[in-house]
């Protein structure tokens, strides 16, 4: 048991599924020698050497078709976006290959990899290095979306990502790399992919969110439950696609009112499907309509205005009053 | 003004057996009769299929398909000089190829008209990559399947196809490259036959060769005339040769024509004249190859006449077998979007499920 | 006025606006000479000779990227996306670029294009040329995205989606191509984008679609009017993004039911935005949750299966009648 | 194995004023003293911003940048060599270019300090393109501007910057090869300063040299010394004539160095020899060519001494009106979004309103 900060909790991911299945293969853009930009590979060059830790050429979509040549092949790649924000160069491989191949061979090729990509703001980075895509990628039959939230969850589902069948597009928010320290367990520990986790239970309201933002939804519930002694319930969404949203009806079906936080503009966003799938299953039991307070439908702006920009812990708590007293 | 030379490059053209049959018997390769026939034969049979595609095509019977014709001697040599552990990944013009590697022929049927089943090999150890429909991504997955065979320690070697319209995309870029600088065990081949759909070579790309594409990763390239079987096979021969002794990635040009349709779908005289089309198919490969397998004694018009028949029963018995009955379900893309079982999926698949079953009724 | 299907009015509409305005350049692929592969360009070279109009190279990112570069110096690419399938080649250029140059540059460069894309399934084609992917550009802000339903209105759309200073992404439901033809005036027409349009009034029930899915909707709708003498009001999207989802909620308001019929896959989609605007704007005058009749969260089967996956009239039918029974 | 030669290719380089100075006299181009020192000036003026803005960002005045240092040859003479009408399209390291250009010290300043602001130019006809983040995107920009300036019978050329790393992207490919295809009045610039972040020139490509990556496109191509701004100044000129000729585009590869980190982000002792920086700096452009003007005797130590001051004047300004309090709003964005009207935007707008005035309320 160890305190570590995210990047620390995903190298750790990294070092001990490499170390245990030779067929991991990490590969990007600086990931071996300078161990990664924000220093998330660093160390695995050193310990499993450049047959297994591959600096590429600058070329998204190569490094997704090298991977899923690899993958096809038996290997389990983990690659790396150096920022989401390149990831759209490599989007024609991901939609025609890595979603399709196992549905287009029914299942005689696989594509077993994952896809690393920091994603989100806050961090006062330069343009293209701050956006919430999770959602683009949902939308795509065929791949995974997972979206951690703490160091232990990001080592225990990097674990399971690494592991799976399918491929995992592994999105960590870089807003939370290092923004705070966890206890997580020397041994191996593995989360479920496709599960929502309920962190606090609630009888008054869920609160549901994911990535980055959980960080100002549970501030803001506990400054709610201080202040009005409302009883929240919060939901880490944890995956994305497939999308666990019996978690979520189940507890609305309870609570009866809603607030899903996301980063990411408002506009066919997660927070949409999230408040269909409440529509869909708990229809009867809402008593205020499913709220979503998300980023704006506004291209990201640079870090001068990002602030403003990105929910933050106000908001989420005047979402939550809002709804509590629909 | 006086400048420094500091790099020098050429581009080599290597031709066997021309257009009239004409050899060039110092270049001529060691091939067995035995070995020469099966060639010959598995070109026969490819354009017996595809003839046979177009007619089926035409009534209805297959979906809309890119024809062959007039490219058997690409990959048919470049499928015979491959072994075992070998992957061949093709784009969508390597028919004679596929079925060397052992695809069967229904295979190609089932795929044009539909069906994903065409896609799933008898063995996976055949190391067919499906075809490849989104232009250029497969150069891509076939420097990934070298990079593994290497890192296995199998001796393996990966081949690649890609179209002289292929060669704008930028994953032809991207992944001739990867491959260069990882010195990967993996052969390219472009089959130029001189159009993608209505775009002349010439409107593609500015460069006087596509091979000297090659130059600007620092891989060897070769044009080929790509209608010449014997040339096919010498230069497949030593580009596989530095692959599987590490010493890299070689592309080769591998020059033809489209004698048909883009697809069945295409209708050429929009875009070129019946003349061209005349002289090319006096350029086509099995001209060429039937008259050298005469003037060598290995072949006469009664052979030709039983191997005709041969073929056609054989593409005879694919269709037969390809028409007949199939009980496979509509449900199975809910089986395969995921390898792990998932609520979501399943609740839609039981709703897909009702849905039929209701229009069933109503007939 | 002249009877034409759908290729023949988005035809008119790039000969008059090109007759109109030298700005507008036609580029793509197989788009000069040929005429385009569904002869959508057709007659265009011969008018407008190859100065305007250019067969480019086999290459769908630098189609779209030498696109931006003729718009910033002030032109009006309408540049040709062979099939939708083949458009997330150019997602870099299109995120990274399209989308915000004027919002990188405070409106001092902006980026006047279109992108034409033939989408959508039913007409028995190879894998990659039947997909749905409207909720892919509509979630990233700083482009419209319209899809077209008739000859009529695809022209009228194709002429303002030209003159708009924006990136238009123009669906065009390669499924209603030649099914059926339409009046459509000779002299100009044009129609607002970011406008639904409600195509028949009803006082029951909402019915939402858009593209190719509002031909079973219309026969659904007539067959359960004939059937229980429901009052249904059709609503036609026309266009995704900026969704104008007042006219939808407006009309939940009044008939307290909807059904949505989007062909894309369910998750993550349009109809899921829809179902939230409504949860936003109309939650109190529901009577029944909102129905999304859509496709399934799988990856489009090739044809020999497409058939049963996209949604039809008697899927309609029974959609409509579970709202109205709810 | 005798085969057919069918295409030569070679590559040059080009190097006028060598590491110490030397000079080759017969390829010296004809510069006034005014223009050689005018060029000097800018190449002061830039390393001077450059090195502020380090210190800047050092103090938390400045958000991460990728310093320039070191590549002051290679965009100054070429801005210099444009005319008002040419395109500047850079990638990120042009820093003396877009100054040379016309674009205010403060925009950059702006800029990286993460304001949309520092794209927005003084006069839109300054035709400098805001900087492209997404390696390689700008390779397509600049062909479809010269695109446009050909059409409209502008008398204008484009003028395209990339890095060494950006070569590897399918962009360049594609771009490149429709810039040869259609034969546009622009010019390619690969600033080769032999990393890519961490990644160094031979794992980024297997290529001898990054100039012939321009044969694949049959694309004149010459390697020139980008620390010698007078080779930079005869490259340019003979590629810009070129293309205002109508003779279509032309790759220049400038060999440099970066002599600081990537950005203010980065370490590059991680990868990279304190030993090997040490011989880079010998070859920086400023040394060589203050020793070729005096050398001329248009300078001396008096006059830098004046100089220095001058710049450093200059940017002291430039931080001041940067650091001077701004009333630029925070809700711009939703005007920026489309140039249209549209009601959920307007909505968004009024409810941010409403968060930031609550939020101004509460501290
Ligand atoms: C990325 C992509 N863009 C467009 C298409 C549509 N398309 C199919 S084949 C073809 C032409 C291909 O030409 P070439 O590469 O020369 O191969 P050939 O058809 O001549 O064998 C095009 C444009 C596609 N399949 N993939
Ligand atoms: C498409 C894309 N991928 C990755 C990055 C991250 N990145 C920024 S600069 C850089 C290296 C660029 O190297 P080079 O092209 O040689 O330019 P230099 O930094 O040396 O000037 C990388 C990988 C990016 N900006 N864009
Ligand atoms: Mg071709
Ligand atoms: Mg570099």
């Amino acid at each position: 048991m160890a305190k570590l900060n995210m990047v620390q909790a995903i190298n750790l991911a990294m070092h001990q599924e490499m170390a245990k299945d030779t067929d991991v293969i990490v590969l990007g853009e600086d990931v071996a020698v300078d161990g990664g930009v924000f220093r998330l590979t660093e160390g695995l060059l050193d310990k499993f050497g450049a047959e297994r830790v591959l600096d590429t050429p600058l070329a998204e979509s190569a490094i997704l078709g090298t991977s899923i040549g690899m993958a096809m092949a038996g290997l389990k790649p983990v690659c790396e976006m150096q920022f989401s924000g390149f990831a759209f160069l490599m989007m024609g491989q991901f939609e025609a290959h890595a979603t399709r191949m196992r549905s287009r061979t029914h299942g005689q090729f696989t594509v077993p990899l994952v896809i690393r990509m920091p994603y989100g703001g806050g961090v006062r980075a330069l343009e293209h290095h701050s956006e919430s895509r999770e959602a683009t990628y949902a939308h795509l039959p065929g791949a995974k979306v997972v979206t951690p939230s703490s160091p232990r969850n990001a080592r225990a589902l990097l674990v399971a990502a690494i592991r799976d069948p399918d491929p995992v597009v592994f999105m960590e928010p870089k807003h939370s790399y290092r923004a705070f320290r966890e206890d997580v367990p020397d041994e191996e520990e593995v989360m479920p992919l496709g599960k929502a986790q309920v962190v606090q239970e609630g009888t008054d309201l869920t609160l549901v969110s994911w990535g980055a933002m959980m960080r100002p939804a549970l501030k803001a519930a506990a400054e709610v439950e201080k202040k009005h002694g409302t009883s929240i319930e919060i939901i880490d969404l944890l995956t994305i696609s497939p999308l666990d949203s019996d978690t979520v009806t189940e507890s609305v079906s309870r609570t009866g009112r809603c607030v899903v936080v996301q980063e990411a503009p408002r506009s066919f966003g997660v927070s949409s499907e999230i408040t269909a799938r409440i529509n869909d299953k708990a229809f009867l039991y809402l008593e205020a309509p499913v709220k979503r307070l998300t980023g704006y439908d506004v291209v990201m702006p640079y870090f001068g205005r990002e602030k403003s920009y990105i929910p933050n812990a106000p908001r989420v708590v005047h979402a939550i009053e809002e709804t509590l007293n629909f | 003004m006086p400048r420094k030379q500091i790099a020098k490059f050429s581009v080599q053209h290597l031709s066997i057996l021309d257009e009239n049959g004409k050899l060039d018997a110092k270049l001529e390769p060691k091939l067995s009769e035995d070995d020469l026939l099966e060639m010959y034969r598995w070109m026969r049979l490819a354009r017996e299929l595809d003839e046979r595609m177009l007619k089926l095509q035409r009534q209805g019977r297959l979906g809309t398909f890119p024809p062959n014709t007039g490219q058997e001697a690409i990959s048919i040599p470049v499928a015979l000089a491959m072994k075992e552990k070998d992957w061949f990944v093709g784009a969508f013009r390597e028919l004679g190829g596929r079925l060397v590697r052992g695809e069967p022929l229904t295979s190609t049927l089932y795929y044009y008209n539909g069906w994903e089943e065409g896609n799933v090999l008898p063995d996976k150890e055949l190391r067919i990559l499906p075809i490849s429909v989104v232009i250029g991504c497969q150069i891509e997955h076939a420097a990934g399947l070298a990079w593994a065979g290497r890192y296995k320690g199998e001796d393996s070697a990966t081949v690649c196809f890609i179209g002289d319209g292929g060669t704008s995309e930028g994953d032809f870029h991207e992944g001739l490259n990867f491959a260069a600088v990882w010195k990967l065990p993996v052969v390219y081949i472009v089959q130029n036959n001189q159009w993608a759909i209505s775009i002349p070579r010439e409107s593609q790309t500015a460069s006087e060769t596509i091979a000297q594409k090659g130059i600007a990763y620092g891989m060897p390239c070769l044009q080929v005339d790509g209608n010449d079987p014997l040339a096919m096979h010498v230069a497949i021969g030593e580009a596989l040769d530095r692959a599987r002794k590490g010493e890299g990635p070689t592309l080769i040009e591998a020059v033809t024509y489209r004698l048909m349709m883009h697809t069945t779908a295409d209708d050429p005289t929009k875009y070129r004249t019946e003349e061209e089309e005349k002289c090319a198919w006096e350029k086509e490969p099995l001209i060429r190859f039937n008259k050298y397998l005469k003037d060598k004694g290995y072949w006469d018009d009664a052979r030709e006449e039983a191997l005709r028949g041969e073929v056609k029963a054989q593409v005879e018995e694919a269709v037969k077998e390809f028409e007949s009955p199939k009980d496979w379900p509509q449900d199975s893309p809910f089986k395969q979007v995921f390898g792990t079982e998932h609520k979501v999926i399943a609740e839609q698949h039981r709703d897909f499920l009702a849905n039929v079953a209701r229009e069933a009724d109503h007939g």
